[in-house]
């Protein structure tokens, strides 16, 4: 919906439609991620980054495909588009500043074909979101994900001293406490209104 | 011949339970979560899949000697791509309702990494009859993963199965089990409910081993 | 003269403890519980008594089932559970379907705290997860309120508390709005001095501000809670809402309205408050409050829902293992060090 | 700046308040305590290398004469605590369980027991470095409890300097009150030793603090203090654990010991009141240490008070001379807070005794309470004086994270005050686990280096 | 993906070989697409043709025929020829005498959840809308959801009161909503209990596309009457 605010985009997609708890996109790297809260926060980043990559690519893309007319397409050029677009980037960033390089790159090539990248390039594209409108929506949903899994590393960091009862350890835990975490965002509802 | 058949019934059977997609190897989890609201849905997204699967096994372990190892994984996504392309089309012509209901979804197949995951640990690396009946297996163990999800769902949150309803009218709908977060505490369900039926065979075996020492010991 | 030592015992230093024990704690807070709960039942009657009833009872019943079901000694001793069922009781609509109230207390306690390994290593308050679960799953039941003080309360029911299992609460004629509410939909203000004395509609225990003040300061005055906590949610309340009814008084609620409606006294005394949720430094504790009144304000003001501070302490759950971190005290003689390395 | 200091109260941040029970005792004066029928005196009452007889088995001895010599530096001598007979050097029980080598000495009977001269040590004239190896001869060590070697300790390396002393005479641990009475008793040995330490260590300031529940001390201290030292005595809030050197500097100072350092970086230096009333008593003289000021109290003990010990009684004799109920259980060297459990009645008194405690049964009941999980009350957090979080720690210890604990958590910095166990609704026992920790962690690093 | 094996092989094959399978793959793929496309296309475009008719005639009751108009620079409205991209839309509808009925128009706006989607018809004869869809809603099910469902809700939209000024410059007044059973006036919503944020946003989402829309479309009345355009 070109209307929708840049404000509204941006509290839908990082707290209300969390891309995590309420999309259900990247949850398999939202298990599995570490308890260590310092690598959940920068993959944060890193997702959050190559959302824009994707974003950006994304568009430029359907701009082409309407101009072609072959929406058929669509799946085969994001996925191409994104994932070589990332490696470029990556290669771009190890030559320009191997700090960021370090601080990053080892999460790109992990990242650039999940789901929740993928999904950000079809949700935008459904919507027929403008330029700007798709760079907030991508910073949203990143900013999303990264709560999601920060909180989620967190709360993995506490657990593992807990005394866990064997039947729950594991992705069942996760699993529970990602219901509970989505449980708590309901709360959110209607603030992007 | 017999050895063949008897291990490619192997390959088929091992995707339904031992090595179930869902429940034991917990892949994919992004589409078993998000579509599996009801259990049409479930079932839906989990053929699409299935087809997904064995479609591209098929492509790729045909392909296996054809295709050179540096270019693999790209080869494969623009086979999986493909054939998920095909998916997408086929069911919005079946059904555009369907088609509204798993939304993104479809498309996400592309990235799903049981199929990325079979095309290059299984596929890439057997005939053309093996990986069928591996996608065969999987693909089933992966609708089925699905469907006990989205039953479960569609009972407790509407009160139906498939559409029909299945209590009397006053029948009070859990609500939570179609939003996001029961997709969550169902799936969390069905873990617990395997990580407790395989503790209590772990413990079985093992109180028998014990069983057998002491009785060993006593007729030492 | 005795032949002194023949069976010494020894431990490891110290060899006193200060005489506060977990049990105590919770008994107290119990102890502290009883007005409010007297007064729940004063206010709705027999469908308040039988909400609490049911709630406590389911607590306690499946904690003691899990313990056995493990295999290890019972912990219903320590109270901790009695305190989980009847802050569990006291956030509910009192018209609530007893067989809901049921299936709420066994989420709290199997799956907001025997699933983490139970007393202590609950991440969410249980209380809050079974209330936050039960109202996904019944949305409607759980935002339905009767008003208080109704005539006939202690001799009838709301039709919809005996509800059959399973099956869909009949909606009593004689529904009302929570003051909350009231504003959000139609900017209606409450009495000040009916909202402090509970003589307004709301969840069971909620309504009656300065019992639960009471409460809270002896348990704040026993140094059984941290006062840091409460005050730093009244004060972030108060402040956010109160410079938003500066700027626009007839959009936004008054401080007073706020602070005195809906859970927030409830919540932010006994809910937040719980230790096991709760960050352990003093900054960290300020920071948890802040956050909760915080977002508190936000979904009360522009969120969908007319409450939000039952989400808000989840959030604060969430983000506690965060603060702790981020508040680590500096350990004694590290200060220059830290800054020389 | 904490509200604490802005009131003008100087004491430390955090902290516990147990009961003081330090009334029963604080009243009574110092008295002798008797000769038990055979002293065993280890040869190990330091930290540090043990002492070297210089006696033989069957030699006859003076009370005050020098049985032991120093075998190093981190090592001081030992003297006879009492006239008598030389009967075995041999091994001997220590509070550790350990076997350490001991002179068993049987005193003779009739005797007068007069304290052998030796040649003082003049404080106008000896040279610091005089006063320190008079000070090792004396026998002096730690009477706060560590019993480290005191010259050690006074010996200011190349480079660094001292500005201010400060006099412990805190006593924060309960029940005890020997400092206490040494305060009221044998002011006049204080100062003595005070200049002593002043010369040695060429500090320009002394500071004598006391806490507020001892004013008597405090009071006649401010009146006995001499006009010409540059100096004061400072009354300090009642918190344990003030009397922690590291607590002491941040009170009365503000300055923080650096983790892993010594009070010196700071320019500061702590001795005991005991520790410099021996010193002012002992090398006038020219004397070693052969008895201290105990507390003998608890709920256990029937005639409780502050004795005069010569080192070497045994736990059994002290006892058996004081008299205990019947259903004793737990016995302590020191007091509840730090003491030491004793295992065995065998073992005896050295010079870094400063209490006896002992409980029966029925007062001890609260101890023996059920352990609940931690539920992160943060009481613990909000009484550990170095800032640690006890609360994670202890979870870490029940997981074997050794090295996270030492690491990430500053484990090493944990002085073992108890306060953080004192304060534990849940029974956790914290300290236990932190000394285990401990030992693991220094074990590990030895087995790599 | 997790599975980005990076082991190096002793003798790669020849860039020939990996340009071979690439475009090899590459062309049969694109075959495939292209076919399942051209092959499902018509379908897809009767299927969502046949929606889109079926929402209007069940906003605009008494149609059985429609055209797509989209509105010019000018103001006007023009028949949609071709595709409408980007073009705002409006589908008239016309009674079996082609006699126009009404218009049907999409608007939307944010629920509780996300985006609501709606459809809604507008009489020329009432000046008013006498019908409403929703076609996209991810509204609680039991209790947002009631926007679709709830026949006391949906009461609202069989005559709800768009008139304008006399001007034609503004609408006369604006919609909106009030909390249940206390409708009063014809272009009041009567919310759902316990469903109020989405109640208010249909009624918020009707009065913004109403406002925007109503004073172009009396304005431009014959445009909207002139040949008769629908198809059945
Ligand atoms: C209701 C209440 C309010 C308090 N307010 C303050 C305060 O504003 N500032 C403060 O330093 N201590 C306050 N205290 C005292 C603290 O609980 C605590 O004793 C003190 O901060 C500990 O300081 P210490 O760790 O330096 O000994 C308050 C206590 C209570 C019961
Ligand atoms: C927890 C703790 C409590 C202490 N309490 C006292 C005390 O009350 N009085 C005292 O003189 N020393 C106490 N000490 C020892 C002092 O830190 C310091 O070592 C001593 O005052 C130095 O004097 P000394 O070497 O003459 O014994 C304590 C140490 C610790 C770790
Ligand atoms: C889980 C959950 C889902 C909700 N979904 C919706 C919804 O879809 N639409 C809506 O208007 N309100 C929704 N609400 C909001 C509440 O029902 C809210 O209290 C209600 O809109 C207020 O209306 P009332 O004043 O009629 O009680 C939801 C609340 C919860 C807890
Ligand atoms: C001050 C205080 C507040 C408490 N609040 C709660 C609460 O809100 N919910 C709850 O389930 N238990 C509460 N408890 C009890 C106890 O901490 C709780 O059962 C644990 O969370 C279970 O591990 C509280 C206890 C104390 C001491
Ligand atoms: S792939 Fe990257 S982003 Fe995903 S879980 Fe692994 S490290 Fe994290
Ligand atoms: S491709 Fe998607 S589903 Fe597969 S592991 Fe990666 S993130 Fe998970
Ligand atoms: S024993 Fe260690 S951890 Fe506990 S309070 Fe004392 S210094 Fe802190
Ligand atoms: S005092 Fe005990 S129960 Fe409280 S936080 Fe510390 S360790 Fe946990
Ligand atoms: S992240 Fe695994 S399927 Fe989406």
């Amino acid at each position: 919906m070109p209307s929708e605010s840049l404000w509204t985009i941006f509290i839908n997609a990082s707290l209300v439609n969390n891309f995590v708890l309420a999309y259900f996109l990247g949850i398999c790297p939202f298990l599995g991620v570490s308890s260590k809260l310092e690598t959940a926060t920068r993959m944060g980043g890193a997702v959050t980054f190559v959302m824009l990559v994707s974003s950006v690519c994304a568009f430029g893309i359907q701009l082409l495909l309407v101009a072609i007319d072959a929406p058929y397409l669509k799946l085969i050029s994001f996925i191409a588009v994104i994932a070589s677009t990332v490696q470029l980037v990556e290669m771009f960033i190890k030559k320009v500043s191997p700090a960021l390089f370090r601080a990053l790159g080892i999460f790109l090539p992990l990242i650039t074909t999940n789901c929740a990248i993928l999904g950000l390039a079809l949700f935008q594209t459904n919507k027929g979101y403008s330029f700007v409108q798709c760079i907030v929506y991508a910073l949203g949903a990143g900013a999303g994900v990264t709560r999601a899994r920060v909180l989620m590393a967190g709360l993995r960091e506490k657990l593992e001293l807990a005394e866990v009862p064997d039947v729950t350890k594991g992705t069942a835990m996760a699993l529970m406490i990602a219901g509970l975490l989505s449980v708590t965002f309901m709360g959110f509802g209607g603030l992007g209104g | 011949m017999a050895a063949t058949s008897k291990s490619s019934t192997d390959e088929f059977i091992k995707g339904l339970w031992k090595e179930n997609p869902v429940f034991v190897q917990v892949l994919g989890m992004c589409p078993v979560l998000a579509v599996s609201n009801t259990a049409m849905n479930a079932l839906a997204m989990g053929l699409a899949t299935a087809f997904v699967l064995i479609m591209s096994n098929i492509a790729v372990s045909s392909l296996r000697n054809f295709i050179p190892k540096q270019v693999r994984i790209a080869t494969y996504i623009l086979i999986i791509a493909t054939f998920v392309t095909v998916v997408d089309y086929v069911i919005q012509a079946v059904s555009l309702d369907l088609y509204k209901a798993l939304g993104a979804f479809i498309s996400l197949i592309v990235v799903n990494c049981l199929i990325l995951g079979r095309a290059e640990a299984f596929a890439s690396k057997n005939t053309v009859a093996r990986s069928v009946m591996d996608g065969l297996g999987m693909g089933i163990g992966f609708a089925f993963a699905l469907f006990c999800l989205g039953a479960v769902r569609e009972i407790l949150g509407s009160g139906s199965l498939f559409g029909a309803q299945l209590f009397h009218d006053a029948f009070q709908d859990w609500v939570v089990m179609i939003l996001p977060s029961g997709g969550f505490f169902t799936l969390a369900a069905w873990l617990l409910l395997f990580n407790w039926l395989e503790q209590r065979k772990e413990r079985k075996a093992k109180s028998d081993e014990a069983t057998t020492l002491a009785l060993g010991k006593e007729a030492v | 003269m005795a032949k002194p030592g023949k069976t010494l015992e020894i431990r490891t230093s110290p060899h006193i403890l200060s005489g506060y024990s977990v049990d105590t704690i919770m008994f107290n807070v119990v102890l502290a519980l009883l007005p409010i709960t007297a007064f729940a039942v004063f206010a709705f009657g027999l469908a308040g008594l039988l909400t609490l009833s049911m709630a406590l009872a389911s607590c306690v019943l499946t904690e003691h089932l899990i313990c056995r079901a493990s295999g290890k000694p019972t912990t219903i001793g320590d109270w901790s559970v009695t305190i989980t069922g009847l802050l569990y009781g006291l956030t509910l609509p009192p018209s609530l379907p007893l067989w809901m109230v049921a299936v709420g207390g066994v989420i709290c306690v199997a799956m907001g705290k025997a699933m983490f390994g139970g007393l202590g290593y609950n991440t969410f308050n249980p209380a809050l997860v079974g209330r936050a679960v039960l109202q996904a799953a019944f949305p409607v039941a759980l935002t339905t309120w009767i008003p208080s003080f109704g005539a006939g309360r202690f001799s009838s029911l709301p039709s919809s508390t005996l509800t059959l299992p399973f099956t869909e609460p009949t909606v009593d004629a004689i529904t009302s709005a929570t003051p909350l509410a009231l504003w959000k939909f139609s900017q209606e203000a409450t009495a000040t001095g009916d909202l402090a004395l509970g003589f307004t509609s709301g969840s069971v225990g909620e309504t009656s501000s300065v019992l639960i003040l009471l409460g809270g300061i002896y348990l704040i005055a026993r140094n059984m809670m941290n006062w840091r906590i409460p005050v730093s949610i009244f004060g972030a309340v108060a402040v956010l809402s109160g410079a938003l009814h500066l700027m626009d008084p007839a959009r936004y609620a008054s401080p007073v309205l706020m602070l005195f409606s809906g859970g927030l006294m409830l919540g932010a005394m006994f809910m937040a408050t719980d230790m096991v949720g709760s960050p352990m430094t003093s900054r960290g504790c300020y920071l948890y409050g802040a956050l909760i009144g915080l977002v508190t304000v936000v979904i009360r003001t522009w969120g969908g829902l007319p409450e939000g501070v039952m989400y808000a302490i989840l959030l604060g759950n969430a983000v506690t293992a965060h603060l702790d971190r981020w508040t680590r005290l500096t350990v004694f003689g590290t200060r220059g060090k830290e800054a020389a390395t | 700046m904490r509200p604490m200091r802005l009131l003008g109260l100087k004491t430390f941040r955090h902290g516990v308040h147990p009961p003081e029970s330090k009334d029963e005792t604080s009243g009574l004066a110092i008295r002798q305590f008797p000769f038990a029928p055979l002293l065993i005196v280890p040869l190990v009452q330091h930290m540090g290398a043990p002492s070297l007889p210089v006696v033989e088995e069957g030699q006859e001895v003076h009370r005050g004469q020098q049985i032991a010599r120093a075998d190093g530096f981190m090592s001081v001598s030992m003297h006879a605590p009492a006239s008598g007979l030389v009967r075995r050097i041999a091994l001997a029980p220590s509070i550790s369980g350990r076997m350490v080598p001991a002179v068993y000495l049987e005193p003779f009977p009739g005797s007068t027991q007069e304290i052998e001269e030796g040649t003082p040590c003049p404080l106008d004239t000896a040279s610091p470095d005089e006063i320190i190896a008079a000070i090792q001869d004396a026998g002096v060590v730690g009477l706060g409890g560590a019993a480290f070697p005191t010259h050690v300790k006074l010996k200011i390396p190349e480079g660094k300097f001292v500005d201010t002393l400060i006099i412990n005479g805190v006593e924060c641990e309960p029940f005890l009150t020997t400092d206490h009475r040494v305060m009221l008793e044998q002011s006049g040995d204080i100062f003595m030793g005070i200049r002593y330490l002043l010369k040695v260590t060429g500090a320009q300031k002394v500071i004598i603090a006391v806490e507020a529940n001892k004013p008597d001390a405090a009071a006649h201290l401010r009146e006995a203090f001499p006009g010409d030292l540059d100096g004061s005595v400072e009354v300090l809030p009642v918190k344990y654990p003030q009397g922690a050197e590291k607590m002491l500097f941040s009170a009365l100072l503000g300055r923080e010991v650096p983790s892993g350092g010594l009070p010196l970086d700071i320019h500061a230096l702590c001795c005991n009141v005991a520790t410099a009333a021996q010193i002012g008593h002992l090398l006038p003289r020219g004397q070693g240490i052969q008895e201290r000021v105990i507390t003998v109290t608890g709920p256990a003990v029937k005639r409780k008070g502050n004795y005069r010990i010569p080192i070497g009684t045994p736990l059994r004799f002290l006892l058996e001379h004081v008299g205990v109920e019947e259903d004793v259980n737990r016995v302590f060297l020191g007091g509840p807070m730090m003491g030491a459990a004793v295992s065995s009645l065998e073992i005896s008194i050295t010079k870094g005794t400063s209490g006896v405690t002992a409980f029966t049964d029925s007062a001890a009941e609260r101890t023996h309470s059920q352990v609940y999980p931690c539920i992160r009350c943060s009481y613990c957090v909000d009484a550990c004086p170095i800032f640690l979080n006890p609360s994670l720690l202890g979870m870490l210890a029940a997981n074997e994270e050794f090295s996270t604990m030492a690491e990430e958590h500053n484990l090493m910095d944990c002085f073992e005050c108890g306060s953080c166990s004192f304060v534990c609704p849940s029974h956790i026992p914290l300290v236990q686990h932190f000394r285990a920790a401990k030992d693991a962690v220094r074990k590990a690093k030895a087995g790599a280096a | 993906m997790s599975e980005t094996e990076l082991v190096s092989r002793p003798a790669p094959p020849s860039i020939w070989h990996m340009y071979r399978a690439m475009v090899g793959v590459g062309i049969v793929c694109g075959l495939l697409i292209v076919t399942a496309f051209q092959v499902t296309r018509p379908i897809i475009e009767r299927n969502k043709a046949e929606a889109l008719q079926k929402a209007i005639f069940h906003v605009l009751p008494n149609a059985s025929t429609s055209a797509t108009y989209r509105l010019d620079e000018s103001g006007g409205f023009l028949v949609l020829e071709g595709k409408g991209v980007g073009a705002e839309l409006v589908y008239a509808g016309y009674d079996d005498n082609h006699e126009l009925m009404g218009l049907a128009v999409e608007a939307q706006g944010m629920g509780y959840q996300d985006v609501i989607g709606v459809i809604y018809g507008y009489s020329f004869a009432e000046e008013a809308i006498i019908g409403i869809q929703v076609l996209e809603s991810k509204e609680t099910p039991g209790l947002g959801d009631k926007i679709e469902s709830d026949p006391e809700f949906l009461e609202n939209f069989e005559r709800l009161d768009v008139s304008l000024r006399d001007d034609l410059s503004e609408m006369a007044n604006p919609i909106v909503p009030v909390r249940h059973g206390e409708k009063t006036h014809p272009w009041e919503v009567d919310g759902i209990t316990g469903a109020t944020i989405s109640s208010v946003a249909i009624a918020d989402i009707l009065n913004r596309s109403a406002q925007y829309w109503m004073p172009r479309i009396r304005s431009h009345l014959s445009d909207f009457q002139g040949d008769f355009q629908g198809e059945e």
